[in-house]
Protein backbone atom coordinates (compact mmCIF):
# COMPACT_ATOMS: atom_id res chain seq x y z
CA UNK A 1 0.00 0.00 0.00
CA UNK A 2 1.14 3.58 -0.70
CA UNK A 3 -0.24 6.87 -1.22
CA UNK A 4 1.03 10.10 -2.61
CA UNK A 5 -0.09 13.45 -2.38
CA UNK A 6 2.52 15.92 -4.53
CA UNK A 7 2.38 19.06 -6.61
CA UNK A 8 5.29 17.28 -8.80
CA UNK A 9 3.52 16.04 -11.93
CA UNK A 10 4.09 12.18 -11.99
CA UNK A 11 4.65 9.56 -15.24
CA UNK A 12 1.72 7.32 -15.02
CA UNK A 13 3.51 4.52 -17.05
CA UNK A 14 6.59 4.87 -15.26
CA UNK A 15 3.99 4.20 -12.01
CA UNK A 16 2.65 1.22 -14.13
CA UNK A 17 5.48 -0.45 -14.26
CA UNK A 18 6.97 0.14 -10.80
CA UNK A 19 3.97 -1.33 -9.36
CA UNK A 20 3.61 -4.58 -12.09
CA UNK A 21 7.49 -4.99 -10.56
CA UNK A 22 5.75 -5.88 -7.09
CA UNK A 23 2.76 -8.21 -8.15
CA UNK A 24 4.08 -11.32 -7.45
CA UNK A 25 1.24 -13.72 -7.69
CA UNK A 26 -1.20 -11.49 -9.31
CA UNK A 27 -3.28 -11.69 -12.03
CA UNK A 28 -4.75 -8.64 -12.82
CA UNK A 29 -3.36 -4.74 -12.68
CA UNK A 30 -6.05 -2.14 -12.92
CA UNK A 31 -4.57 1.48 -13.99
CA UNK A 32 -7.27 4.07 -13.35
CA UNK A 33 -5.59 7.79 -14.75
CA UNK A 34 -7.45 10.86 -13.91
CA UNK A 35 -6.87 13.66 -16.35
CA UNK A 36 -7.42 17.48 -16.49
CA UNK A 37 -10.72 17.47 -18.82
CA UNK A 38 -10.92 20.61 -21.42
CA UNK A 39 -14.42 19.82 -22.74
CA UNK A 40 -14.61 21.41 -26.78
CA UNK A 41 -17.69 23.54 -25.92
CA UNK A 42 -16.37 24.55 -22.67
CA UNK A 43 -12.55 24.66 -22.53
CA UNK A 44 -10.43 25.64 -19.26
CA UNK A 45 -7.38 27.17 -19.27
CA UNK A 46 -5.72 25.32 -16.55
CA UNK A 47 -7.02 23.84 -13.19
CA UNK A 48 -6.38 24.36 -10.06
CA UNK A 49 -6.27 21.74 -7.03
CA UNK A 50 -6.55 23.58 -3.53
CA UNK A 51 -5.49 20.70 -0.47
CA UNK A 52 -5.45 19.95 3.19
CA UNK A 53 -2.48 17.49 2.85
CA UNK A 54 -2.88 16.28 6.63
CA UNK A 55 -6.69 15.28 6.18
CA UNK A 56 -5.67 13.73 2.97
CA UNK A 57 -3.38 11.75 3.99
CA UNK A 58 -5.30 10.49 6.97
CA UNK A 59 -8.41 10.09 4.47
CA UNK A 60 -6.74 8.14 1.65
CA UNK A 61 -4.75 6.12 4.14
CA UNK A 62 -7.90 4.81 5.43
CA UNK A 63 -9.39 4.27 2.38
CA UNK A 64 -6.64 2.46 0.92
CA UNK A 65 -6.38 0.24 3.93
CA UNK A 66 -10.45 -0.20 3.57
CA UNK A 67 -10.09 -1.28 0.03
CA UNK A 68 -6.88 -3.74 0.45
CA UNK A 69 -8.53 -5.85 3.54
CA UNK A 70 -12.36 -5.44 1.27
CA UNK A 71 -11.18 -6.67 -2.11
CA UNK A 72 -8.45 -8.83 -0.62
CA UNK A 73 -5.54 -6.70 -2.41
CA UNK A 74 -1.97 -8.11 -3.13
CA UNK A 75 -1.68 -4.08 -3.88
CA UNK A 76 -3.10 -0.88 -3.96
CA UNK A 77 -1.19 2.86 -4.74
CA UNK A 78 -3.10 5.85 -5.16
CA UNK A 79 -0.64 9.20 -6.40
CA UNK A 80 -3.38 12.73 -6.10
CA UNK A 81 -1.93 15.86 -7.21
CA UNK A 82 -2.53 19.46 -6.61
CA UNK A 83 -1.43 22.93 -7.45
CA UNK A 84 -2.18 24.31 -10.88
CA UNK A 85 -2.31 21.85 -14.16
CA UNK A 86 -2.94 22.12 -17.76
CA UNK A 87 -5.37 20.53 -19.80
CA UNK A 88 -4.61 16.84 -20.22
CA UNK A 89 -2.22 16.49 -17.63
CA UNK A 90 -2.83 14.01 -15.18
CA UNK A 91 -4.47 14.78 -11.62
CA UNK A 92 -5.00 11.06 -9.91
CA UNK A 93 -3.80 8.04 -10.43
CA UNK A 94 -5.34 4.89 -8.86
CA UNK A 95 -3.70 1.24 -9.42
CA UNK A 96 -4.76 -2.04 -7.68
CA UNK A 97 -3.36 -5.71 -7.77
CA UNK A 98 -5.33 -8.77 -7.06
CA UNK A 99 -5.38 -12.24 -8.17
CA UNK A 100 -8.13 -12.03 -10.82
CA UNK A 101 -9.99 -9.09 -12.61
CA UNK A 102 -12.93 -8.47 -10.81
CA UNK A 103 -11.14 -7.74 -7.62
CA UNK A 104 -8.89 -5.07 -9.58
CA UNK A 105 -11.61 -3.51 -11.00
CA UNK A 106 -13.62 -3.31 -8.29
CA UNK A 107 -11.21 -2.01 -5.79
CA UNK A 108 -10.00 0.98 -8.54
CA UNK A 109 -13.96 2.15 -8.78
CA UNK A 110 -14.53 2.05 -5.01
CA UNK A 111 -11.26 3.78 -4.38
CA UNK A 112 -12.39 6.74 -7.09
CA UNK A 113 -15.92 7.31 -5.89
CA UNK A 114 -14.54 7.78 -2.15
CA UNK A 115 -12.06 10.18 -3.33
CA UNK A 116 -14.64 12.04 -5.47
CA UNK A 117 -16.07 12.71 -2.34
CA UNK A 118 -13.83 12.12 0.76
CA UNK A 119 -10.48 13.32 -0.44
CA UNK A 120 -9.89 17.00 0.54
CA UNK A 121 -9.03 18.95 -2.44
CA UNK A 122 -10.75 21.75 -4.40
CA UNK A 123 -11.41 22.00 -7.94
CA UNK A 124 -10.68 25.35 -9.47
CA UNK A 125 -11.25 26.09 -12.97
CA UNK A 126 -9.33 29.09 -14.86
CA UNK A 127 -11.10 30.14 -18.56
CA UNK A 128 -11.28 33.21 -20.56
CA UNK A 129 -14.36 34.36 -18.64
CA UNK A 130 -12.83 34.14 -15.56
CA UNK A 131 -12.46 31.43 -12.58
CA UNK A 132 -14.77 29.21 -10.72
CA UNK A 133 -14.86 26.61 -8.08
CA UNK A 134 -15.95 23.10 -9.63
CA UNK A 135 -19.36 21.92 -7.39
CA UNK A 136 -19.72 18.74 -6.12
CA UNK A 137 -22.00 16.42 -7.93
CA UNK A 138 -25.13 14.90 -6.51
CA UNK A 139 -23.50 11.49 -9.16
CA UNK A 140 -20.64 11.08 -6.98
CA UNK A 141 -22.57 11.23 -4.04
CA UNK A 142 -24.52 8.50 -5.82
CA UNK A 143 -21.39 6.62 -6.91
CA UNK A 144 -20.13 6.38 -3.53
CA UNK A 145 -23.16 5.05 -1.79
CA UNK A 146 -23.41 2.09 -3.79
CA UNK A 147 -20.17 0.48 -1.79
CA UNK A 148 -22.31 1.18 1.31
CA UNK B 1 -13.66 30.72 27.73
CA UNK B 2 -12.20 27.50 25.86
CA UNK B 3 -8.38 27.27 25.15
CA UNK B 4 -7.45 28.94 22.14
CA UNK B 5 -7.79 26.71 18.85
CA UNK B 6 -6.75 27.17 15.07
CA UNK B 7 -9.29 27.24 12.22
CA UNK B 8 -8.27 26.73 8.54
CA UNK B 9 -10.62 27.86 5.78
CA UNK B 10 -10.51 26.20 2.57
CA UNK B 11 -11.37 26.95 -1.28
CA UNK B 12 -14.62 29.29 -1.45
CA UNK B 13 -15.18 29.55 2.08
CA UNK B 14 -10.93 30.57 2.73
CA UNK B 15 -11.89 33.16 -0.53
CA UNK B 16 -15.16 34.72 1.42
CA UNK B 17 -13.44 34.99 4.50
CA UNK B 18 -10.38 36.40 2.66
CA UNK B 19 -7.93 34.89 5.29
CA UNK B 20 -6.70 30.80 4.89
CA UNK B 21 -6.46 30.36 8.90
CA UNK B 22 -6.94 32.39 11.94
CA UNK B 23 -6.90 32.13 15.81
CA UNK B 24 -10.09 31.67 17.98
CA UNK B 25 -11.16 31.62 21.75
CA UNK B 26 -14.88 30.82 21.34
CA UNK B 27 -16.41 31.13 25.20
CA UNK B 28 -17.64 27.84 27.01
CA UNK B 29 -21.34 27.69 25.71
CA UNK B 30 -19.53 26.84 22.51
CA UNK B 31 -19.79 23.27 22.77
CA UNK B 32 -19.64 21.47 19.22
CA UNK B 33 -18.73 22.19 15.39
CA UNK B 34 -22.25 23.33 14.89
CA UNK B 35 -21.81 26.07 17.79
CA UNK B 36 -18.60 27.22 16.45
CA UNK B 37 -19.97 27.98 13.32
CA UNK B 38 -23.17 30.03 14.37
CA UNK B 39 -20.17 31.84 17.04
CA UNK B 40 -18.00 33.07 13.94
CA UNK B 41 -21.14 33.90 11.90
CA UNK B 42 -22.42 36.12 14.83
CA UNK B 43 -18.94 37.36 15.26
CA UNK B 44 -17.98 38.34 11.58
CA UNK B 45 -19.99 40.01 8.96
CA UNK B 46 -18.00 37.63 6.08
CA UNK B 47 -18.44 34.56 8.36
CA UNK B 48 -21.83 35.62 8.26
CA UNK B 49 -22.70 35.72 4.42
CA UNK B 50 -19.94 32.96 3.63
CA UNK B 51 -21.15 30.48 6.17
CA UNK B 52 -25.44 31.41 5.04
CA UNK B 53 -25.87 27.73 4.67
CA UNK B 54 -24.12 26.22 7.59
CA UNK B 55 -25.58 22.69 6.72
CA UNK B 56 -23.04 22.09 3.72
CA UNK B 57 -20.00 23.47 5.52
CA UNK B 58 -17.70 20.33 6.24
CA UNK B 59 -15.48 19.98 9.51
CA UNK B 60 -12.32 18.49 10.73
CA UNK B 61 -10.83 18.24 14.19
CA UNK B 62 -7.11 17.65 14.13
CA UNK B 63 -7.56 16.44 10.55
CA UNK B 64 -9.73 13.90 11.28
CA UNK B 65 -13.47 14.39 9.51
CA UNK B 66 -16.28 15.07 12.09
CA UNK B 67 -20.05 15.74 12.08
CA UNK B 68 -21.62 19.03 13.42
CA UNK B 69 -22.31 17.87 16.52
CA UNK B 70 -19.02 16.78 17.65
CA UNK B 71 -17.77 18.42 20.62
CA UNK B 72 -14.80 20.84 20.07
CA UNK B 73 -13.05 20.72 23.55
CA UNK B 74 -9.41 20.12 23.22
CA UNK B 75 -9.13 20.56 20.01
CA UNK B 76 -5.62 21.50 18.34
CA UNK B 77 -6.90 22.88 14.80
CA UNK B 78 -10.20 23.26 13.41
CA UNK B 79 -10.98 22.89 9.46
CA UNK B 80 -14.07 24.16 8.24
CA UNK B 81 -14.29 23.75 4.11
CA UNK B 82 -16.89 22.88 1.48
CA UNK B 83 -17.71 19.63 0.24
CA UNK B 84 -14.79 17.82 -1.56
CA UNK B 85 -13.98 17.42 -5.30
CA UNK B 86 -10.98 15.07 -5.07
CA UNK B 87 -10.38 12.55 -7.45
CA UNK C 1 -9.14 1.84 -32.14
CA UNK C 2 -6.23 -0.44 -32.61
CA UNK C 3 -5.83 -4.55 -31.58
CA UNK C 4 -2.74 -5.93 -31.76
CA UNK C 5 -1.96 -9.95 -31.71
CA UNK C 6 1.52 -10.62 -30.92
CA UNK C 7 3.70 -12.95 -29.68
CA UNK C 8 6.58 -10.42 -28.75
CA UNK C 9 6.55 -8.76 -25.67
CA UNK C 10 5.15 -5.38 -24.70
CA UNK C 11 5.49 -2.84 -22.27
CA UNK C 12 2.38 -1.84 -20.04
CA UNK C 13 3.75 1.49 -19.04
CA UNK C 14 5.11 2.17 -22.66
CA UNK C 15 1.69 1.80 -24.04
CA UNK C 16 0.09 3.30 -21.13
CA UNK C 17 1.69 6.53 -21.96
CA UNK C 18 1.67 6.67 -25.66
CA UNK C 19 -2.30 5.95 -25.13
CA UNK C 20 -2.64 9.61 -23.17
CA UNK C 21 -0.82 10.99 -25.65
CA UNK C 22 -4.26 10.39 -27.25
CA UNK C 23 -6.51 11.37 -24.91
CA UNK C 24 -7.42 14.69 -26.49
CA UNK C 25 -10.38 15.70 -24.28
CA UNK C 26 -10.14 12.72 -21.77
CA UNK C 27 -11.02 12.93 -17.95
CA UNK C 28 -10.24 9.21 -17.47
CA UNK C 29 -8.30 6.36 -19.00
CA UNK C 30 -8.45 2.63 -17.39
CA UNK C 31 -5.85 0.34 -18.58
CA UNK C 32 -6.07 -3.35 -17.06
CA UNK C 33 -3.20 -5.72 -17.88
CA UNK C 34 -3.66 -9.26 -17.28
CA UNK C 35 -0.62 -11.47 -16.16
CA UNK C 36 0.13 -14.89 -16.33
CA UNK C 37 -0.10 -16.18 -12.32
CA UNK C 38 1.55 -18.83 -10.73
CA UNK C 39 -0.58 -19.57 -7.60
CA UNK C 40 1.58 -20.39 -4.00
CA UNK C 41 -0.14 -23.26 -3.79
CA UNK C 42 -0.09 -24.12 -7.20
CA UNK C 43 2.60 -22.94 -9.13
CA UNK C 44 3.13 -23.15 -13.29
CA UNK C 45 6.59 -23.14 -14.71
CA UNK C 46 4.99 -21.18 -18.16
CA UNK C 47 1.80 -20.70 -19.72
CA UNK C 48 1.69 -21.45 -23.54
CA UNK C 49 -1.25 -19.17 -25.48
CA UNK C 50 -2.65 -20.98 -28.64
CA UNK C 51 -4.02 -18.72 -31.08
CA UNK C 52 -6.35 -18.57 -34.33
CA UNK C 53 -4.69 -14.92 -35.43
CA UNK C 54 -7.48 -14.25 -38.62
CA UNK C 55 -10.33 -14.92 -36.02
CA UNK C 56 -8.80 -13.28 -33.30
CA UNK C 57 -8.57 -9.88 -35.47
CA UNK C 58 -11.95 -10.37 -36.73
CA UNK C 59 -13.23 -11.00 -33.18
CA UNK C 60 -11.51 -8.58 -31.32
CA UNK C 61 -12.04 -6.04 -34.18
CA UNK C 62 -15.76 -6.14 -33.89
CA UNK C 63 -15.53 -6.28 -29.94
CA UNK C 64 -13.22 -3.05 -29.90
CA UNK C 65 -15.97 -1.39 -32.41
CA UNK C 66 -18.83 -2.81 -30.46
CA UNK C 67 -17.07 -0.86 -26.90
CA UNK C 68 -16.60 2.10 -28.55
CA UNK C 69 -19.92 2.61 -29.62
CA UNK C 70 -21.69 1.35 -26.98
CA UNK C 71 -19.40 3.84 -24.23
CA UNK C 72 -18.89 6.60 -26.54
CA UNK C 73 -15.16 6.14 -25.52
CA UNK C 74 -12.22 8.57 -26.89
CA UNK C 75 -10.14 5.60 -27.73
CA UNK C 76 -9.47 1.60 -27.01
CA UNK C 77 -7.02 -0.39 -27.60
CA UNK C 78 -6.34 -4.23 -26.98
CA UNK C 79 -2.68 -6.16 -27.45
CA UNK C 80 -2.39 -9.80 -27.14
CA UNK C 81 -0.01 -12.05 -26.89
CA UNK C 82 0.25 -15.66 -27.60
CA UNK C 83 3.20 -18.14 -27.06
CA UNK C 84 5.17 -19.01 -24.14
CA UNK C 85 4.70 -16.73 -21.33
CA UNK C 86 6.45 -16.74 -17.92
CA UNK C 87 4.34 -16.24 -14.97
CA UNK C 88 4.32 -12.63 -13.93
CA UNK C 89 4.74 -11.95 -18.32
CA UNK C 90 2.02 -9.32 -19.01
CA UNK C 91 -0.60 -11.36 -21.31
CA UNK C 92 -3.40 -8.72 -22.55
CA UNK C 93 -3.50 -5.32 -22.01
CA UNK C 94 -7.00 -3.49 -22.54
CA UNK C 95 -7.18 0.38 -22.59
CA UNK C 96 -9.85 2.75 -23.19
CA UNK C 97 -10.28 6.79 -22.91
CA UNK C 98 -13.74 8.21 -22.02
CA UNK C 99 -15.09 11.73 -20.97
CA UNK C 100 -15.57 10.39 -17.85
CA UNK C 101 -14.48 7.64 -15.19
CA UNK C 102 -17.70 5.35 -15.29
CA UNK C 103 -17.27 4.72 -19.31
CA UNK C 104 -13.66 3.83 -19.02
CA UNK C 105 -13.79 1.28 -16.24
CA UNK C 106 -17.69 -0.08 -17.95
CA UNK C 107 -15.80 -0.46 -21.20
CA UNK C 108 -12.20 -1.36 -19.99
CA UNK C 109 -14.56 -4.28 -18.17
CA UNK C 110 -16.63 -4.80 -21.15
CA UNK C 111 -13.91 -5.85 -23.21
CA UNK C 112 -11.88 -8.12 -20.74
CA UNK C 113 -15.18 -9.93 -19.89
CA UNK C 114 -15.82 -10.63 -23.56
CA UNK C 115 -12.28 -11.41 -24.20
CA UNK C 116 -12.06 -14.48 -21.60
CA UNK C 117 -15.18 -16.09 -23.92
CA UNK C 118 -14.80 -15.02 -27.61
CA UNK C 119 -11.04 -14.73 -28.19
CA UNK C 120 -9.77 -17.48 -30.17
CA UNK C 121 -6.86 -18.27 -27.71
CA UNK C 122 -6.35 -21.42 -25.53
CA UNK C 123 -4.14 -21.71 -22.65
CA UNK C 124 -1.67 -24.61 -21.35
CA UNK C 125 -0.30 -24.49 -18.80
CA UNK C 126 2.92 -26.25 -17.59
CA UNK C 127 3.90 -27.36 -14.24
CA UNK C 128 6.41 -29.75 -12.50
CA UNK C 129 3.75 -32.48 -13.23
CA UNK C 130 2.93 -32.07 -16.73
CA UNK C 131 1.09 -29.85 -18.13
CA UNK C 132 -2.76 -29.35 -18.42
CA UNK C 133 -5.06 -26.97 -20.67
CA UNK C 134 -7.18 -24.82 -18.71
CA UNK C 135 -11.22 -25.05 -18.84
CA UNK C 136 -13.24 -22.52 -20.13
CA UNK C 137 -15.12 -20.80 -16.55
CA UNK C 138 -18.53 -20.64 -15.91
CA UNK C 139 -17.54 -17.58 -14.18
CA UNK C 140 -16.61 -15.72 -16.97
CA UNK C 141 -20.01 -16.90 -19.06
CA UNK C 142 -21.81 -15.35 -16.49
CA UNK C 143 -19.20 -12.12 -16.32
CA UNK C 144 -20.21 -11.92 -20.15
CA UNK C 145 -24.05 -12.17 -19.81
CA UNK C 146 -24.61 -9.43 -17.43
CA UNK C 147 -23.68 -7.15 -20.73
CA UNK C 148 -26.56 -8.55 -22.75
CA UNK D 1 -19.19 -33.88 -53.18
CA UNK D 2 -18.97 -30.30 -51.80
CA UNK D 3 -15.80 -28.82 -52.85
CA UNK D 4 -12.38 -29.48 -51.05
CA UNK D 5 -11.94 -27.60 -47.59
CA UNK D 6 -9.72 -26.76 -45.23
CA UNK D 7 -10.21 -27.77 -41.61
CA UNK D 8 -8.04 -26.40 -38.73
CA UNK D 9 -8.19 -27.34 -35.14
CA UNK D 10 -6.88 -26.21 -32.60
CA UNK D 11 -5.92 -26.93 -28.75
CA UNK D 12 -6.74 -29.79 -27.43
CA UNK D 13 -9.04 -30.90 -30.45
CA UNK D 14 -5.10 -30.63 -32.54
CA UNK D 15 -3.46 -32.38 -30.06
CA UNK D 16 -5.63 -35.53 -29.63
CA UNK D 17 -5.99 -35.45 -33.67
CA UNK D 18 -2.76 -35.60 -33.86
CA UNK D 19 -2.86 -32.69 -36.35
CA UNK D 20 -3.63 -29.04 -36.53
CA UNK D 21 -5.17 -29.03 -40.26
CA UNK D 22 -6.08 -31.36 -42.93
CA UNK D 23 -7.63 -31.02 -46.45
CA UNK D 24 -11.34 -33.21 -46.71
CA UNK D 25 -13.85 -33.60 -49.05
CA UNK D 26 -17.21 -34.29 -47.51
CA UNK D 27 -20.59 -36.27 -49.44
CA UNK D 28 -23.15 -33.95 -50.90
CA UNK D 29 -25.60 -35.04 -47.68
CA UNK D 30 -23.27 -32.85 -45.02
CA UNK D 31 -24.47 -29.53 -45.21
CA UNK D 32 -23.94 -28.09 -41.76
CA UNK D 33 -21.02 -27.92 -39.22
CA UNK D 34 -23.05 -30.40 -36.94
CA UNK D 35 -22.97 -32.42 -39.91
CA UNK D 36 -19.49 -32.46 -40.87
CA UNK D 37 -18.14 -33.40 -37.11
CA UNK D 38 -20.86 -36.41 -37.01
CA UNK D 39 -18.70 -37.07 -40.54
CA UNK D 40 -15.66 -36.56 -39.19
CA UNK D 41 -16.62 -38.72 -36.34
CA UNK D 42 -18.39 -41.28 -38.40
CA UNK D 43 -14.52 -41.71 -40.49
CA UNK D 44 -11.80 -41.35 -38.07
CA UNK D 45 -11.63 -43.13 -34.82
CA UNK D 46 -9.37 -40.42 -33.29
CA UNK D 47 -11.68 -37.85 -34.65
CA UNK D 48 -15.07 -40.24 -32.80
CA UNK D 49 -12.97 -40.03 -29.56
CA UNK D 50 -11.73 -36.38 -29.65
CA UNK D 51 -15.50 -35.09 -30.46
CA UNK D 52 -17.15 -37.23 -27.98
CA UNK D 53 -18.97 -34.32 -27.11
CA UNK D 54 -19.96 -32.17 -30.10
CA UNK D 55 -21.90 -29.94 -28.54
CA UNK D 56 -18.99 -28.17 -26.73
CA UNK D 57 -16.68 -27.63 -30.07
CA UNK D 58 -16.74 -24.52 -30.95
CA UNK D 59 -16.25 -23.70 -35.24
CA UNK D 60 -15.67 -20.88 -37.73
CA UNK D 61 -16.18 -20.66 -41.16
CA UNK D 62 -13.76 -18.39 -42.91
CA UNK D 63 -12.42 -16.79 -40.05
CA UNK D 64 -16.29 -16.03 -38.94
CA UNK D 65 -17.50 -17.77 -35.69
CA UNK D 66 -20.90 -19.65 -36.75
CA UNK D 67 -23.39 -22.15 -35.06
CA UNK D 68 -23.53 -26.45 -35.41
CA UNK D 69 -26.54 -25.36 -37.98
CA UNK D 70 -24.75 -23.25 -40.05
CA UNK D 71 -24.64 -24.41 -43.60
CA UNK D 72 -20.53 -25.17 -45.34
CA UNK D 73 -21.70 -24.78 -48.65
CA UNK D 74 -18.81 -22.63 -50.08
CA UNK D 75 -16.60 -22.71 -47.11
CA UNK D 76 -13.08 -22.65 -47.93
CA UNK D 77 -11.53 -22.84 -44.38
CA UNK D 78 -13.65 -24.45 -41.26
CA UNK D 79 -12.40 -24.16 -37.98
CA UNK D 80 -12.89 -26.69 -34.96
CA UNK D 81 -11.87 -25.76 -31.41
CA UNK D 82 -12.63 -26.26 -28.19
CA UNK D 83 -14.15 -23.37 -25.63
CA UNK D 84 -12.33 -20.22 -25.57
CA UNK D 85 -10.29 -19.54 -23.24
CA UNK D 86 -8.68 -15.74 -24.13
CA UNK D 87 -8.10 -12.49 -22.13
Amino acid sequence: MAIRIQEAPFDPGAELNALAELADGAGAIVAFTGLVRSAPDDPIASLTLECYPELAMNQIGRLVAQAQERFSLIESIVIHRYGTLRPGEPIVQVMTVAPHRGAAFEAAQFLMDYLKTDAPFWKKEATDAGSRWVDARAADDKARARWS
Amino acid sequence: MLAPMKILYFAWLRERLNRGEEEVQPPAEVVTIGDLIAWLRANDEAAELAMQRPEIIRAAIDARIVAHDAPIAGAGTVALFPPMTGG
